[in-house]
């Protein structure tokens, strides 16, 4: 049992954050915090991918004398284009969320679901 | 010269035009630019199906890098087909839609609109090329991205809402894809998808890879709108301008559904999809589901927009239906029915547009009496609907009477089912045809502005090709042949 | 932070650091940690120090909205040309081994080219996107 | 409090030896998405908040997603374990051959800009599309306000 934790338990971290991130984003009715939950949800994905990329006695994946054991590079890669994703999304999201305020003047959903309840 | 670098081409050409056609100063040119730009991807595409019959399967490693250190294109007579549909409907509905564009998007936006048209089609045509499953991941993102952008451009504010909504969904069916692949990964040390295919024997027992399967099957499941994922498309295609809703019905989801054949059949393999894990068991009932309750909400519409969105629902269903069978034929029946549906809910979407054009809405009440001032709109929408019920002589017809033949190796009452949830689409079809044909025209429509001739032409041009395929089946027919005894070996 | 006078001058002071390392930022990322994404990131980050210190508007003199989405698109155009250049010199698409006499030096060549691409688009974008989120009426 | 968050990943991230990742997480997370979100909120302003009153189906998705990970670390290979099956294809050729084949220390930027440029071509591309879609929102004028 305890070698199980220790093992394992960086894996656990990034699920405890990306099941908090992804309570925010189903649950939170504010369209700026779904964003923000959104982005730690994405967030504790990368954590899980650098964590399988890390090698025990290892250095960061850049050659240089004296060192033989090296982190593996390419969850590295993979991880530093999921982010670029990440910040693009989030910057188009928060552009929605902005014009929303601007026809809607509010950015919560359920008020905004009365207003196009109202109209229909 | 040409010939060797297709696969590269197929993608790059619609990669580059992009930057380029946003800084291009005239409406008018931009639209010129991109049209041209997806007919020679179109073009393209082509030759990469006559490539494929001639010798097989192309690969093409970008970089010169071999497979599993590099990333590989892989075209195979699927890939060649999906290819081949995308880049045909962007180009028919780019040709035709000039006008409406130039009516629904502000003026000062219209390079950018294009320039995002065609990040679109790029995303789209750069899942199906690709053979690595990361670059996947960042195809499916560029044409997301874009999408979202392409639909927030609904004149209605609600187009914000429904972009928005798709924005969440569709990140979070990315991000599930992404720890799917990342568990995957995991596993084998490797991201392309037959390396992948080759080391399943040995990781298929753990439960990371289970894990794994189920993240993808979520993730794939709402990108392609599948019930109980599919709230965000109803609202994205009905508030979309006309123009977007027609390219996106015709082949956003189609892509979702390329991606779940390849994952599913490629990566994960047959056996193990569907015997050691029971795919075809979550599919069947879902897929069901889908087919009665989407024909029932559709009946009820009263935005033909998103009646039309509704009938994808079901459409989707029937895609599914075919794959959760289990049988070759089962798959033959469901890729004939994505490529003739695409051309059919592409060409039902371009009549929407051309009444969009005439009366700037396409709610149900407002089209009375359409058939008086737009006869050909009207007789389009009559010839689409009979496609889109299943009946002889059009390219829906081929679709249903594949997927009765499948359905039929399993048990009758799915084909009892599949007919009857025709007879709902009768129903719909009808409600439309009644209100454009046997009702008093309202001010409204005497009053409409009457529509381009490029526009009714394109409409024309799909319909006749939904109709065409009806009658001469051999190309979708065969190219779904091969690819599902690829597939199913 | 117009106000206090002391955030502004060293703000001032910092600027011209700022665009410094994100220079050598770009072109060590051979050797150490870096590359075209994060030098894009600091340098458009100096800029927008520079927009927070007198406004947009003067910034925008110095980069403008639409200065900085045609270097969005050039910077792209250049990663995506160098692969052609791949296709022309008789390789695959983005292969740098064909750029240059020997693989090496053509491995160097294209990183590089499409580095420089990659860091010329995100400075840009980063610009572009902040100054319309500013701009931006309610 | 964004910008905290994305500092104390990029110390994970250092302290897992991805040091190029951790530089970016730094510069986008504690930078720019901050920035953004200031600019965001100052349009927007402050609003109340209304409460959910179910946070049911929530609870169930979260949980049933949590539990499918946590069942899958099971069996995954211990945390850093050089034995995992992922240092043992592919990676390998990365470490031992890139010098040779690209004349690059940094193996990050070989794979990023040689092995896999493809990948980061598309990466440049979602940035850009990111550009054409702000600038496409932030400017829409809708029929409500004709």
């Amino acid at each position: 049992m305890m070698s199980l934790i220790t093992d394992l338990y960086a894996y656990w971290i990034s699920v405890l954050l990306m099941m908090v991130g992804l309570y925010i984003v189903i649950d939170h009715n504010n369209l700026f915090k779904k964003l923000i939950g959104l982005n730690i949800f994405q967030t504790s994905v990368f954590i899980l991918f650098i964590s399988m990329g890390k090698v025990d006695q290892g250095t960061a994946p850049i050659l240089k004398e004296g060192f033989e054991t090296f982190s593996n590079p390419l969850p590295h890669v993979l991880i530093l284009t999921a982010i670029v994703v990440s910040i693009a999304t989030t910057a188009v999201g928060l552009a929605l969320v902005v014009s929303i305020n601007k026809y809607y003047k509010t950015i919560n959903e359920s008020e905004i679901q009365a207003i196009e309840r109202e109209e229909a | 010269m040409i010939l060797m670098h297709t696969p590269a081409l197929q993608v790059i050409i619609p990669l580059i035009a992009a930057p380029l056609c946003c800084l291009l100063p005239k409406s008018r040119l931009a639209w010129l630019f991109t049209t041209l730009v997806s007919f020679s991807t179109f073009a393209i595409s082509v030759l990469l199906v006559w490539q494929v019959h001639a010798v097989g399967v192309i690969d093409y490693e970008m970089g010169n890098w071999p497979a599993p250190l590099g990333i590989k294109y892989h075209i195979d007579s699927l890939s060649a087909f999906i290819l081949i549909l995308i880049s045909a409907i962007a180009s028919i509905t780019l040709l035709g839609a000039r006008s409406i564009i130039e009516q629904e998007i502000l003026h000062s936006k219209h390079a950018l609109f294009y320039t995002a048209f065609l990040l679109c089609l790029t995303g789209l045509l750069g899942i199906v090329a690709t053979n690595d499953a990361f670059n996947v991941f960042v195809f499916l993102e560029i044409s997301s991205l874009s999408t979202y952008a392409l639909i927030a451009m609904g004149r209605n504010r609600k187009a914000l809402m429904a972009a928005y909504e798709y924005l969440i969904m569709g990140t979070i069916g990315a991000t599930f894809i992404l720890i799917g692949i990342g568990l995957l990964y995991m596993q084998t040390g490797t991201l392309n998808m037959f390396d992948l295919h080759d080391r399943m024997p040995i990781i298929g027992g753990f439960n990371s890879v289970h894990a794994g399967f189920a993240f993808f099957t979520v993730g794939i499941f709402l990108k392609l709108a599948l019930f109980p994922l599919h709230q965000w498309l109803p609202n994205a295609y009905t508030f979309a301008p006309s123009a977007v809703s027609v390219f996106l019905a015709a082949t956003s989801t189609k892509v979702a559904l390329y991606l779940l054949y390849r994952v599913f059949y490629t990566i994960f393999g047959f056996e193990f999809s569907f015997s050691t894990l029971h795919l075809g068991a979550v599919l069947l009932p879902l897929s069901i589901v889908a087919i009665i309750l989407s024909s029932l909400i559709a009946i009820f519409q009263s935005d033909i927009k998103r009646l039309l969105a509704y009938s994808s629902l079901a459409q989707i269903g029937y895609m599914t239906l075919g794959v959760s069978l289990q049988t070759q034929s089962g798959l033959i029946a469901s890729m004939i029915n994505l490529f003739n549906h695409a051309f059919i809910k592409g060409a039902l979407f371009m009549c929407l547009a051309c009444i969009a054009y005439s009366i700037k809405t396409t709610r149900f009440n407002h089209m009375a009496g359409i058939a008086k001032t737009q006869p050909w709109v009207a007789a389009a929408f009559v010839v689409g609907g009979i496609a889109l019920i299943g009946l002889p002589p059009t390219a829906g017809f081929i679709s249903k009477w594949y997927i009765v033949l499948a359905v039929l190796e399993t048990s009758w009452w799915l084909a009892i089912v599949v007919v009857l949830t025709s007879l709902l689409a009768v129903i719909y079809v009808w409600r439309v045809v009644e209100q454009m044909y046997l009702r008093e025209p309202l001010d409204n429509i005497q009053y409409g502005t009457p529509v381009p001739m490029m526009l009714i032409i394109c409409t024309w041009t799909m319909i006749l090709l939904s109709v065409y395929f009806g009658i001469d089946n051999r190309f979708p027919v065969r190219m779904a042949t091969m690819a599902a005894e690829m597939l199913i070996p | 932070m117009k106000k206090n006078p002391i955030l502004r001058e060293t703000s001032h002071l910092l600027i011209p650091a700022i665009l410094l390392f994100a220079l050598y930022v770009q072109f060590h990322g051979d050797y150490g940690p870096g590359g075209g994404f994060q030098a894009g990131v600091i340098f458009a980050s100096a800029i927008i120090l520079y927009a927070l210190l007198h406004g947009v508007k003067r910034a925008e003199q110095v980069v403008s909205l639409n200065l900085a989405k045609t270097c969005a698109a050039c910077g792209l155009l250049l990663y995506a040309g160098v692969g052609v250049f791949g296709i022309l010199w008789g390789g695959n698409y983005l292969d740098f081994n064909v750029l240059a006499h020997d693989p090496i030096h053509g491995q160097h060549w294209g990183i590089l080219l499409i580095e420089l691409g990659v860091g010329l688009t995100v400075a840009s974008v980063v610009l572009a996107i902040f100054y319309a989120f500013t701009k931006f009426k309610k | 409090m964004g910008g905290m968050y994305s500092l104390i990943s990029a110390i994970l991230f250092v302290v897992l030896d991805a040091v190029d990742v951790a530089f970016t997480e730094a510069a986008v997370g504690a930078g720019i998405s901050t920035v953004l979100f200031l600019s965001a909120f100052s349009i927007t302003g402050k609003h109340h908040e209304l409460k959910r009153k179910s946070h049911l189906p929530a609870l169930l998705i979260v949980l049933t997603t949590g539990a499918a990970l946590i069942y899958s670390t099971l069996d995954m290979p211990a945390f850093s374990d050089p034995q995992a099956p992922i240092h043992q294809h592919v990676a390998p050729h990365y470490i031992e051959e890139s010098y040779a084949e690209i004349g690059v220390p940094n193996l990050v930027t070989s794979v990023l800009a040689s092995y896999r440029s493809f990948d980061t071509l598309g990466e440049v591309t979602v940035v850009f599309t990111a550009l054409i879609a702000v600038l496409l929102l932030l400017g829409a004028i809708r029929e409500n306000e004709e």
